[in-house]
């Protein structure tokens, strides 16, 4: 017997921009930021300055175990060497330990996959959805870097942190796994932590970024943004 | 046309010329002790004030004698100056700003009245240490003293509604840190950019060149106009893109794996480089004679930064004291700026001079006194004169040849000691150099380099030469070209030695060491004869060197003086430690943004929409109560309340491997618990000590979910992924989902009513008994149910994913509220938990509490093979608890013993000993009685009913024990 | 104030380590036990080790009435060590704030003033109207993070020129007779039959029968040569100093959960310290890590401090028991005797422990007081209960 | 700040890591332990002043557990490995 209203998931960081009286939308069934100011505003800052974006929404799967390659591989039917690379979205954490991230919704049929193939692999392997678990917050724009450097002590020039790459590390005093995924010529930092953090990390991003003139997008200025 | 205020008419302003660093075009004021003063942007405090004339800037620390400029680089104390909220500001290199309140301190009732310099007149009874040696008897009088030594001490002020301020951090990384911008500093790095490495500048200054900005090069080979070096130099690192350049800011430390701190303003910069280039030049050494510290008295290179950049004349009629060439050098300045040169007293033989300006000295009739030295500053403010005397054979002053001379400003230069802590805290040693006179850097550990006169080379060709040659082996040591072998480092004997051996001039009024603490020689020769001979005692005893400038001008002169006294070498007597900070840095910039993490439950916002009351619970924000604790409890009792009890830590074990480990970290059996079933665990360390207790769930075949408290949840974590690496990890996977679920407690008679509105599931005892866990959708979101309960009544613990935590929790309330119910807190929980005696980790329990003590000796199996804490556990079963956890009632029922509150007994002349102390305790609204949990004896606590008394504000009132639950003691309701 | 002598050949007792305790051990014995055929032996200047690193806190507000009374003890010796020295120690009892930022904290610190009052020492629970009052400069408000909700007021408490101590007892010892030997390391202990026979040292060997190991931070590496392993772990603690400024900190601040000492010495420097560093080792070098913190925790406490600046920094060596009390007296090496184990704590307790320890080498029995502190404590599973508050109770 | 080197990870600032303390391996059966070689077990420690092999855990990081041998006077790291090398 389920009551009338259909199920709505929020991010961790829907309480702070509600306040900011920001049209939202939906996007498999979350409820997210449409655009805070106007479109092109926010473009334009994430073009010339630095913008923050929850992307809380993108699919989230952790693959445990000391066979976890092999298991990714299969289903994927990928070669060795990308699983490694960090190709669409797949990171090595640890050997026995796999993060993959995918568009919003798209996660669910990932698990599937991983789970039929790693139970006919008879290998022990472990797949577990952890989209809830996890706050996401995007920082884009040319000067991402030198503010992420003001909360994390990784080096993040180029050489030292290409695209496509995934550090786990201490940023504003959190555990915070950090996967660098440029959107064209703009780098991008993908910020992502244990998702009763997220408010704290926003906040924090928002405050080291004011010299910035850090401003957060929607969904609409993303897509454009990524549509390059 | 320039109106009247534009042109300045202050007395010490001269015309303009090339260098300057202040906007003559422009004017601000600022008031200095209530005065008001102009300046130019540019202008610091100091030479704003000195253009105007003013000498005295402070008072002395000890014996209030006024101070004027010395070193006018930022490290002696003379200048420290009020600014608004700022105590011990450095005047000589704070810029002017328009409006700044400038105020002196520590003096009452004014500068240039402060009755507090009365205490030299019993300066005779204030020798080195005097303190220790009085104010002995009687001892109550201590006090009273001790007050008053406080109120003449310190320096600055702290206002207490000063603003927090804005600061913050940012991390760098580079190859190469090249700390000082001087010709050396600058030299290296270009070698080290030139190579391919990446290279930070730092400066403390607000433009780069060091000396250059305002020395006139001492370079025997070239004619002055080496000094165009500068320019080329700032123009060959403006063009070097691998150099980046930060001006006013001060490295303050070296640390471990060459981990950098430098702060500028506001900012503090944390680097990681591979190498580090040292070249932070050299400290002027003040000469240490009668009055030495009398406002007029200033060093060479000071008098040159307030020409050359600021265009201010600190005196009219100039005697320059020196040693080396630096001395005619500053002469030469003065001369040419028209000033009259009244004398110079050169302490060498007239051949041992070298510098190229002493010929047209001499021919433009400023007469030099060869192999004199001075004996006293003449003046009591200010200088009006000074004493010099001829030097005998033997080295000695001959008061005979004392004579005279009217002067209104003294310029000592008689050598230099390297700035070099950054490579002393980096692991360098250093040796003195008989003949350079200096305490030189002679080995540095790998990466670390020193140059320019912070290695003791003065001439600036050497210096250039040495940069280039150091740059490329910095470069070459990360990486970046090679370079055959780099010769050991030594100064350039073939040039000029630049610093006396001469240090202290002895005469009959007072001689300062150390110009923070008012320490005299005399005071050294005390110190060392009453025993505190090594170097450290000295400073410890006599606090030489440990006010603000933290030695920069008074540790050479105390070695010298230290070694004589014991009649010992420069080298045996050795340094004091080199410590970060270089210069002293805010707390503000050493905090910056600031930054404490807080955790808060997805549904944070609905709580302070609805009057919650948070509390602080680890890194968590809860709701304490929503206004009410006592009606929340009740109507837990009577109807159904709901409280978000998503902080609670969840983790997820997987694989075949999984029973064996809960049988060894937990206290009781796992093995046999079937598919659907629920069991309360506790977790001890090999101690025996109680870590941490919660449920674990057994989902299905491979998938156990288990909970701990919400402080537990990271340190389990850990605790776990320990044990599963170091060898019990076989066939098991652990993931943390703390926040990947939310998880609210509908707990109360009306919970199952509740619930059932919400889903198809057959909640029924038969279809979902008390204990269990079942997957069932919710509101059309599929949940995780335990049925377990805390607080003792029907209850299922719904566990959501969290990004639908809010949807489930209005379902809740919604479906709830032709029920009564309403959201609950911590407050209330712990009134319902103790009504069930049920324990709470870390409050009824400490970090010496173990599970047979703390009342859990049926959650421990002692037949299991092994398990984390058996052996401990299996020894206190055979010696026996030496306290037991246990409930108690109050005999009156009104009291509610403070949690905390001791168990005591008198004996027979009412000495209290200690038996037990009360952990919990409330008024209990279902039972209208105050209840709780405390420690006792064992003997006492076996015994339900027993009596025994707690002391309450100083008297004892009789409690008695209580066994069982307080409510519910059979567990009914929660089988309801 | 002390004299330099030549190292005899024997000596009736051999302390090693020239800090607090040692010279305090030495004082005691010859001034109540007539025992001064005495060397002190410390390997640098006396007073190089924790007893000239610490910030000079003295208090005796512990948990456990033997922690308590053994503490309380220390501080009436304070009370008259300028007097029996005859130097002054400036032993300046201001009084003693210990923060309790939860709830947890709150019942701690009655536990601990509960027990105070019944072992007959000052100290009570305040509220933040009596906090301000006491300390004006310290934010009462209740900004979210760390909220004062009460404090342990603890009016014995203080600080103390700790050098002074050291000076004090080394003048006193020197004048007894006992002969302090400094830059003289220990490099061997000789041990017969299970008992001392002697010491050797960078100058010479000592023949001994009584060796007293007063060292704090290496007292691991004395006691490996005897062949005893001790439940210490060596761990480096930092502290920091300020410029000097107007007195405006007329108690010394205490944060258990902010890990957080602050006073403010007599010349006007504000003097301060934390809890010990994330990872053990020897070294005291100091780190960037502990001013960050220290500054961050300072300014949630006195936000007004923002502008004041830190002149220095600095480091000393530390060992941590398991129950954060001290291990003192016999050990299973006959003659080999042992005053370690002070962690953060030892200072204050200099006097105390000197007095007991001279009584214990004068008599060969454990006076009451130092009983529950013994060595053996460990296999007897009879840990000191200090420990329940200090893990929990923040 | 102490550069150490993770095995999974590379070189990291030692603050991103916690000390698990000197290496010191469960008793395979702790019940043939006598109540003192258990206390041993529990609360002595070698406390050298040497290299030392010791634990740590990358909690900022990849949640490895792993070994380290460090000069505890210098704090020089030798060198740094999973649990799983620590005999090869």
């Amino acid at each position: 017997m389920s009551t009338s209203k259909t199920p709505i998931k929020l991010t961790p960081l829907h309480s702070i921009t509600q306040r900011l009286g920001v049209t939202f939308t939906e996007e498999q069934g979350w409820r997210i930021p449409e655009v805070y100011t106007t479109e092109e505003d926010e473009i334009t800052a994430a073009r010339e300055r630095v913008v923050l974006a929850d992307e809380t929404p993108n699919g989230k799967l952790l693959l445990e175990g000391d066979h976890a390659e092999s298991v990714l591989m299969d289903a994927l039917d990928l070669d060795p060497l990308q699983v490694n690379e960090g190709r669409d979205g797949i990171y090595c954490l640890r050997n026995d330990l796999f993060f993959i991230t995918t568009p919003p919704g798209r996660e669910v049929r990932a698990q599937k996959k991983l789970t039929t193939v790693s139970a006919a692999s008879e290998q022990f392997v472990t797949v577990t959805e952890v989209t809830h678990g996890r706050a996401e917050i995007r920082v884009i724009g040319p000067a991402s870097q030198e503010l992420l450097s003001k909360v994390c002590g990784l080096d993040f020039h180029p050489a030292a942190f290409p695209n496509e790459t995934a550090k786990q590390s201490s940023l504003a005093k959190t555990t915070q796994l950090i996967i660098r995924r440029d959107i064209g010529e703009l780098p991008a930092f993908s910020i992502i932590g244990t998702q009763s953090l997220g408010v704290y990390v926003w906040d924090t991003l928002i405050e080291a970024g004011r010299e910035f003139g850090v401003v957060p997008i929607g969904r609409a200025a993303l897509a454009e943004l990524i549509k390059g | 046309m320039r109106t009247e205020h534009d042109i300045l008419i202050t007395p010490n302003r001269l015309h303009p010329k090339g260098g300057e660093v202040i906007d003559r075009t422009t004017t601000i004021r600022f008031t200095f002790d209530g005065v008001e003063y102009t300046a130019h942007p540019g202008d610091t405090v100091a030479s704003a004030l000195t253009a105007a004339g003013v000498q005295v800037l402070s008072r002395s620390f000890k014996y209030h004698r006024p101070r004027g400029l010395l070193c006018c680089s930022g490290h002696c104390p003379n200048c420290l100056v009020q600014i608004g909220d700022e105590p011990n500001v450095r005047a000589c290199t704070r810029p002017v700003e328009a409006g700044m309140e400038v105020r002196a301190q520590n003096v009452w009732p004014s500068l240039n009245r402060d009755l507090l310099s009365l205490t030299q007149l019993g300066s005779r009874f204030m020798p080195v240490g005097f303190y220790y040696k009085t104010f002995i008897r009687p001892q109550k009088l201590w006090p009273l003293y001790e007050h008053t030594l406080r109120h003449i001490a310190g320096l600055g002020e702290v206002h207490i509604d000063t603003p927090l301020g804005e600061f913050d951090k940012q991390y760098l990384h580079t190859d190469v840190v090249v700390a000082g911008g001087g010709p050396a500093g600058i030299g290296a790095a270009l070698a080290a950019a030139e190579a391919g490495a990446q290279v930070l500048l730092f400066d403390e200054n607000p433009t780069l060149g060091g000396h250059l900005r305002f020395t006139v090069p001492m370079d025997s080979s070239s004619p002055p106009e080496a000094s165009k070096n500068l320019p080329e130099l700032l123009e060959a690192v403006n063009h070097q893109p691998n150099i980046t350049v930060f001006t006013d800011t001060s490295v303050l430390g070296w640390y471990q794996d060459h981990w950098l701190c430098a702060v500028k303003g506001t900012r503090l910069f944390k680097i990681r480089t591979k190498s580090v280039i040292v070249a932070t030049g050299a400290y002027e050494v003040p000469l240490i004679f009668d009055n030495n510290d009398l406002p007029g008295v200033m060093l060479g290179s000071a008098v040159q930064r307030l020409v050359h950049l600021f265009g201010v004349l600190p005196g009219k009629q100039v005697v320059i004291v020196t040693a080396n060439e630096d001395g005619w050098d500053v002469a030469a300045d003065l001369q040419s700026l028209g000033v009259n040169v009244g004398a110079i007293v050169e302490e060498r033989e007239s051949n041992a001079c070298s510098s190229p300006y002493r010929d047209g000295l001499i021919n433009a009739g400023v007469p030099v006194f060869y192999r004199h030295i001075i004996v006293e500053a003449l003046g009591s403010n200010a200088v009006r004169g000074a004493k010099i005397t001829r030097i005998d054979e033997h080295g000695e002053i001959s008061p005979k040849t004392t004579q005279s001379l009217h002067c209104d400003l003294i310029v000592t230069s008689m050598g230099w000691t390297p700035a070099t802590e950054l490579a002393y805290m980096a692991g360098g040693k250093s040796e003195y150099n008989e003949e350079r006179a200096e305490i030189i850097p002679v080995s540095t550990p790998p990466g670390i380099y020193v140059v320019g006169r912070a290695s003791g080379t003065h001439a600036l060709d050497s210096q250039i030469a040495e940069a280039q040659q150091i740059g490329t082996a910095a470069a070459a040591f990360v990486g970046f070209g090679e370079v055959d072998g780099l010769t050991a480092h030594s100064p350039d004997i073939s040039k000029p030695r630049r610093t006396s051996e001469r240090v202290c001039v002895p005469g009959n009024k007072k001689r300062f060491v150390c110009y923070c603490e008012d320490v005299t020689d005399e005071d050294v020769q005390t110190a060392i004869a009453e025993g505190y001979d090594s170097i450290e005692l000295l400073k410890r005893y006599s606090t030489i060197s440990m006010g603000p400038c933290q030695g920069a001008m008074c540790s050479m002169n105390t070695i010298h003086l230290c070694a004589h006294a014991n009649s010992s070498t420069i080298q045996e007597t050795g340094t004091t430690t080199a410590r970060p900070p270089t210069t002293p840095v805010t707390l503000g910039a050493l905090a910056g943004q600031n930054m404490e993490p807080v955790q808060t439950t997805p549904i944070h916002q609905w709580h302070l929409d609805h009057g919650a009351d948070m509390m602080v619970a680890g890194f968590w924000l809860r709701p304490n109560h929503y206004g009410d604790p006592a009606s929340e409890a009740m109507g837990v009792r009577e109807r159904a309340g709901l409280i978000d009890v998503s902080p609670l830590g969840k983790l997820q074990l997987t694989g075949p491997g999984v029973p064996e480990l809960l049988e060894r970290i937990y206290t009781n059996q796992w093995k046999n618990l079937p598919v659907g079933r629920v069991r309360y665990g506790v977790m001890c360390n090999d101690e025996g000590v109680v870590l941490n207790d919660g449920v674990c769930a057994h989902l299905n075949d491979e998938t156990w979910y288990m909970t701990t408290t919400s402080t537990g949840a990271t340190p389990i974590f850990e605790w776990l992924q320990w044990w599963l690496q170091s060898g019990w990890g076989e066939g098991i996977h652990l993931t943390d989902l703390t926040d990947a679920y939310s998880a609210f407690n509908l707990a109360g008679p009306q919970s199952r009513a509740v619930l059932e509105k919400l889903t198809d599931r057959n909640l029924t005892n038969k279809a979902f008994p008390y204990m269990r866990v079942r997957s069932a959708k919710v509101a059309d979101v599929p949940c995780r149910l335990l049925r377990i309960g805390f607080t003792g009544e029907l209850s299922y613990e719904v566990h959501c994913p969290s990004a639908y935590a809010l949807h489930i929790w209005e379902a809740l309330m919604d479906a709830g509220r032709e029920f009564g119910i309403a959201p609950f807190g911590v407050e209330a929980q712990r009134i319902l938990r103790l009504e069930k005696a049920h324990i709470i980790v870390g409050q009824d329990t400490d970090a010496m509490s173990d599970p047979l003590s703390a009342n859990m000796a049926w959650a421990v199996k002692l037949d299991k093979p092994d398990f984390l804490g058996k052996p401990s556990l299996m020894r206190i079963s055979t010696e026996g608890p030496k306290q037991l956890l246990v409930g108690f009632k109050m005999v009156d029922s009104d009291v509610v013993p403070d949690e905390g509150l001791q168990i005591v007994e008198p004996d027979a002349d009412g000495r209290l000993t200690i038996t037990g102390w009360v952990t919990s305790s409330r008024f209990s609204p279902t039972l209208a009685e105050a209840i709780g949990l405390c420690w006792l004896p064992p003997e006492l606590a076996s015994q339900d009913g027993a009596p025994f008394t707690i002391r309450i504000d100083g008297n004892l009132v009789e409690a008695r024990v209580h066994h069982d639950a307080f409510y519910d003691p059979d567990g009914e309701r929660l089988r309801m | 104030m002390w004299r330099s002598h030549e190292l005899k050949k024997r000596y009736d007792v051999v302390i090693i380590g020239g800090g607090a305790h040692g010279l305090a051990c030495a004082y005691y014995l010859a001034e109540e036990h007539g025992i001064t055929d005495v060397a002190i032996l410390e390997k640098s200047y006396i007073g190089a080790g924790g007893s000239g690193r610490n910030t000079a806190i003295v208090r005796s507000n512990y948990l456990t009435p033997e922690g308590v009374r053994f503490y309380d003890e220390s501080v009436k010796l304070y009370e008259q060590l300028s007097d029996d020295l005859n130097f002054n120690v400036m032993f300046s009892q201001r009084g003693h704030l210990t923060l309790a930022h939860t709830d947890g904290g709150v019942n701690t610190m009655r536990r601990r003033a509960e027990v105070n009052q019944i072992e007959g020492v000052d100290s009570r629970l305040i509220w933040p109207d009596e906090i301000k009052r006491l300390c004006p400069y310290l934010d009462v408000s209740d900004h979210p993070r760390y909220p004062i909700l009460a404090a342990l007021y603890h009016p014995p408490g203080g600080i103390i020129r700790h050098d002074a101590v050291v000076w004090g007892y080394a003048h006193q010892a020197d004048v007894r007779g006992a002969h302090i030997h400094q830059n003289t390391e220990v490099t061997g202990i000789k041990v017969k039959k299970g008992k001392v026979t002697g010491v050797e040292t960078t100058r010479g060997r000592i023949k001994t029968g009584t060796v007293l190991n007063a060292t704090a931070g290496w007292a691991s590496t004395i006691t490996t040569m005897v062949d005893i392993k001790l439940p210490l772990t060596t761990i480096p603690l930092q502290a920091c100093v300020t410029e000097p400024l107007k007195p405006f900190l007329d108690v010394v601040v205490v944060s258990g959960s902010l890990h957080v000492y602050i006073s403010q010495t007599d010349r006007g420097e504000l003097v301060m310290g934390a809890s010990v560093d994330p990872f053990s080792s020897y070294s005291m070098a100091g780190s960037l890590t502990f001013l960050e913190g220290i500054a961050g925790h300072v300014l949630e406490l006195f936000p007004a401090l923002s502008n004041v600046r830190i002149l220095r920094q600095w480091a000393g060596i530390c060992e941590m028991p398991p129950d954060y009390s001290p291990i003192m007296g016999f050990t299973p090496v006959n003659g080999f005797l042992i005053d370690v184990g002070w962690g953060t704590y030892g200072f204050k307790a200099s006097p105390i422990a000197g007095k007991t320890l001279a009584e214990l080498i004068a008599t060969d029995k454990t006076p009451d007081l130092i009983a529950p502190f013994r060595l053996s404590r460990f296999e007897e599973n009879d840990l000191v209960g200090e420990k329940g508050a200090a893990s929990v109770g923040h | 700040m102490l550069l150490l080197t993770c095995p999974n990870c590379g070189n990291r600032n030692v603050s991103e890591f916690r000390f698990g303390g000197e290496l010191s391996s469960r008793p395979k059966d702790p019940s043939a332990l006598s109540s003192t070689e258990w206390a041993n077990y529990l609360y002595m420690r070698n406390n050298v002043m040497d290299a030392q092999t010791e634990w740590w855990h990358h909690n900022a990081g990849c949640g490895l557990w792993f070994l380290a041998e460090r000069h505890t006077r210098t704090n020089e790291v030798i060198k740094t490995y999973p649990y799983a090398k620590r005999n090869a």
